[in-house]
C-alpha cells in the first residue's frame, strides 16, 4: 500500500487537485499532514491540519469501507472538536467541556506520539531485514556418514491427524472471512446509562450532551448513553435544546429532584444488541496487497 | 588456531582442539545452535565455548573470509559475509525474499514491543484493522499464535524465532529501545479508548 | 587471503577476492558444484579458480581447521575433518532433532498427497517458501528425489518407505482420503494462483 500515488483525474484541475497517497490509516495522515506542514506534534497548528485531513477524507471517502473510514471519521471528529475549540474567545472559565476537550486532544496526540513511535522502529526493522538479506545461513544437507545417525524421526500423529494437516496447507491461506473474535462485546447498558445520566442531571440541572459523554469508555457507551437520553425523554423527565441541526445539544433536567427512573429495556434485553464499538465492528477483513503469500511464491520458484 | 591447540593439549584427551570441534559440529547443523548444547556435547565449560567461538568469528572477519559465524536467534551458525552477497545470489535460489510493506513492518514492531498481543490491540495502536497483515506474517512465519486473552478471548500473537533469523538479532532483548521514540505516560493508552 | 586479495585488487573490480568469493559459495550450496560452475560465474580463469580452491583446502589442513574443502564426484564442497567425525557423531546422535516441526510435518503432509511435486509447487500451496524444510526432510530420509518435471526442469520429490514406516502404514494408498477434512471446492485450488 505504501508509496503508491495517484492522481484523481475526475477533480476540475483548477479548483482542486490533490496528489493523493495511500495512508497506513488515520494516524499516519496525520503524521504526514504535520510533517509536511514541518508542524511538532506537540504545536501543531491545528487549523491547517484539519481542513487537509477533511480533504483527504473527502477525495477518497467512496473509496473505503465502514471499518476504515470510521477509524478515520472519529480522528477527523477529534480534530474538528479542537479546531472549533481554539475559535472560541480564551481565558474564560475551565468547565467541564474544555477538560473534555484537553483530554482528547491529549490524547489523541499521546497516540499519535505512540504510532509514530512504532513506525520509527518499523523503519528500523526494514533496514535489518535488508542488511540480513545479504548475508545466507548454512543449509545444507547432513553428510551421509553422519545422516544415518540421526535421531529416529518421531511424527508425533498417526494418519487420521496427517490427513488433517494436508487439508490444512491445501486450503487457501488469504481467504476473506468476516473475523468475529476480536468483537468481544463490551456491553453498556442503556439503563446503567439512563442512571448515570440522571444522578448527573440532578446534580447539574442542564448539560451539553457533549460533556455528559465526556467521560464515555468508547464509542458504544456513547451510543448507549445516547439512547438513554432518548429514553429519559420519552419518560419526560428532560427537555432538549438545540439552536440548529447538528448544532450543540443541550439536555436539562425536567424530572422529579428524586425517586427512581427506570428507563424500557428494549435494548438490553437484545442478548447481542447493536451497541458495539463500530470500529470494531465486523466487515470483510482485508488483506494487504503487497503482502498475499500468493504474490510471494513466484520469488522463490525453480 | 594451532597455537590454542597446542596450549590445552596438556590437560586433556587427544583430539581435535576446541576451536576445531566447534567449526566441525557447526559444518553439519541447519539451524542456530546454542552455545549451551555445543558446550554440552564437547563436555567444556559454556564460557568457554562462547570465548572460542567469539574468537572465531573476529578472526574470520578480521582475515576476510568468506564465511562468517555469527549469533543469531539464541544459537551460532555459519553465514556467507555481506558483501559476497550478490555472487551468492546466484547459487542461492530461495535467497529472494520478498519484501514486507510498509502495513506488515508496521504489524511486525508492534507484536515485537506488545507480545503477546491481540489484533484488536494492535488495530488500536495502528488505527487501522490489522487482521489482513497479520495472517500475512503468520503464513511467512514471521508471527505465530501464543494462546488467548483470559478475559476476551482474543488470540493472542507472539513474534517466532525466524522473525529474530531475518532481522539478525540474537534475542528478544536485541530490539532497538522503543522509549527515545515515545514521551512519557503513553504505555497504555490504548485501553482508554 | 589478504594478500592475495590485495595482489588481484590491480586487474579486477572492486569486491571480494577470489578466494572469499568461493568460501561464501561454497558455504551454502547444497550439493558439490564444479570448478568450471565457479569458473563461469565469478568469470575467472577454469585454473585460476582449481588453484586457489587447492590452495584453500591444504591451508584448512595445515591450519586445523575443522572443515574441509574437498573435490568429489567432480564438484568442490566443505566437509568437517575426518578428525572431528566422533564429535560430531555424538552431535547428531544427541541432537534434539528427533521431533518434526510444525512447518517440516506441513511440507511432508504436501509432499504425501501430491506427489510426485516439485519445491516450487509446494511453496505455492503452502504460501512460503520451504526449500529448507524439503532439505531437511530429504536429510530425514523421509522424502527422495523422484525424477524431474518434463515442462519446468524442477526436480520433484515423493515420499519414501522410511516415511509408510514412521506413519504406520503399509503404502502410499493407505493414506486417509482428504475430502472429508477439506471445505468444499477446495481441491486444486493452487493450481489458479
Amino acid at each position: 500500500m505504501a508509496g503508491v500515488t495517484e492522481k484523481r483525474a475526475k477533480e476540475p484541475a483548477d479548483v482542486f487537485q490533490v496528489r493523493l497517497e495511500v495512508f497506513e490509516g488515520p494516524f499516519d495522515l496525520l503524521l504526514g499532514l504535520i510533517s509536511k506542514r514541518k508542524l511538532d506534534i506537540t504545536e501543531v497548528s491545528l487549523h491547517q491540519v484539519t481542513d487537509e485531513f477533511i480533504a483527504y477524507i473527502r477525495a477518497r471517502g467512496p473509496e473505503w469501507d465502514l471499518d476504515q473510514t470510521s477509524r478515520f471519521l472519529l480522528v477527523a471528529a477529534t480534530l474538528l472538536d479542537l479546531k472549533a475549540a481554539r475559535l472560541l474567545p480564551k481565558g474564560e472559565v475551565e468547565d467541564e467541556e474544555d477538560l473534555a476537550l484537553l483530554e482528547a486532544r491529549d490524547l489523541l496526540f499521546a497516540r499519535l506520539l505512540q504510532y509514530r513511535a512504532y513506525k520509527e522502529v518499523a523503519k528500523v526493522f526494514s533496514g535489518r531485514l535488508a542488511a540480513e538479506a545479504l548475508r545466507f545461513p548454512r543449509l545444507v544437507p547432513m553428510e551421509a556418514r553422519f545422516a544415518g545417525l540421526l535421531p529416529v524421526v518421531l511424527l508425533g500423529i498417526g494418519p487420521e491427524e496427517f490427513a488433517k494437516v494436508a487439508a490444512r496447507a491445501f486450503t487457501p491461506r488469504p481467504k476473506p472471512t468476516v473475523s468475529v473474535e476480536h468483537i468481544y462485546q463490551p456491553l453498556a447498558s442503556v439503563r446503567d446509562q439512563a442512571a448515570i445520566l440522571v444522578d448527573r442531571l440532578r446534580l447539574v440541572r442542564s448539560a451539553t450532551f457533549r460533556a455528559l459523554v465526556a467521560d464515555c469508555e468508547g464509542t458504544y457507551e456513547v451510543v448507549a448513553r445516547f439512547l438513554a437520553v432518548l429514553e429519559l425523554f420519552r419518560e419526560g423527565v428532560v427537555a432538549f435544546e438545540q439552536a440548529e441541526a447538528l448544532g450543540e445539544l443541550t439536555v436539562s433536567w425536567t424530572g422529579a429532584d428524586d425517586g427512581d427512573v427506570v428507563v424500557a429495556d428494549d435494548y438490553d434485553d437484545d442478548p447481542r444488541p447493536a451497541v458495539g464499538d463500530p470500529a470494531l465492528a465486523a466487515g470483510p477483513a482485508r488483506d494487504d496487497p503487497g503482502g498475499i503469500p500468493g504474490n510471494t511464491s513466484s520469488n522463490h520458484d525453480e | 588456531m594451532l597455537q590454542e591447540d597446542e596450549q590445552t593439549r596438556h590437560d586433556e584427551p587427544p583430539g581435535p582442539g576446541l576451536r576445531t570441534a566447534l567449526e566441525a559440529i557447526l559444518m553439519v547443523v541447519d539451524e542456530p545452535v546454542a552455545a549451551i548444547t555445543l558446550a554440552q556435547v564437547l563436555e567444556r565449560p559454556r564460557d568457554q565455548v562462547i570465548t572460542a567461538l567469539r574468537e572465531l568469528s573476529a578472526e574470520y572477519t578480521v582475515t576476510g573470509r568468506g564465511f562468517d559465524l555469527r549469533e543469531v536467534a539464541g544459537g551460532w551458525r555459519f553465514y556467507t559475509r555481506d558483501t559476497c552477497a550478490p555472487l551468492v545470489e546466484r547459487f542461492v535460489r530461495d535467497g529472494q525474499q520478498a519484501r514486507l510493506t510498509q502495513a506488515a513492518l508496521e504489524t511486525l514492531a508492534v507484536v515485537a514491543y506488545r507480545q503477546p498481543v491481540s489484533r484488536a490491540r494492535v488495530a488500536a495502536i495502528r488505527g487501522v484493522n490489522s487482521d489482513g497483515v497479520m495472517r500475512t506474517l503468520a503464513a511467512r512465519g514471521l508471527v505465530e499464535e501464543a494462546g488467548s486473552d483470559p478475559d476476551s478471548q482474543a488470540v493472542l500473537y507472539r513474534t517466532t524465532s525466524y522473525f529474530l533469523e531475518r532481522l539478525g538479532l540474537r534475542d528478544l532483548d536485541e530490539l532497538p529501545e522503543l522509549a527515545p521514540f515515545l514521551p512519557d505516560d503513553v504505555e497504555g493508552l490504548e485501553d482508554q479508548r
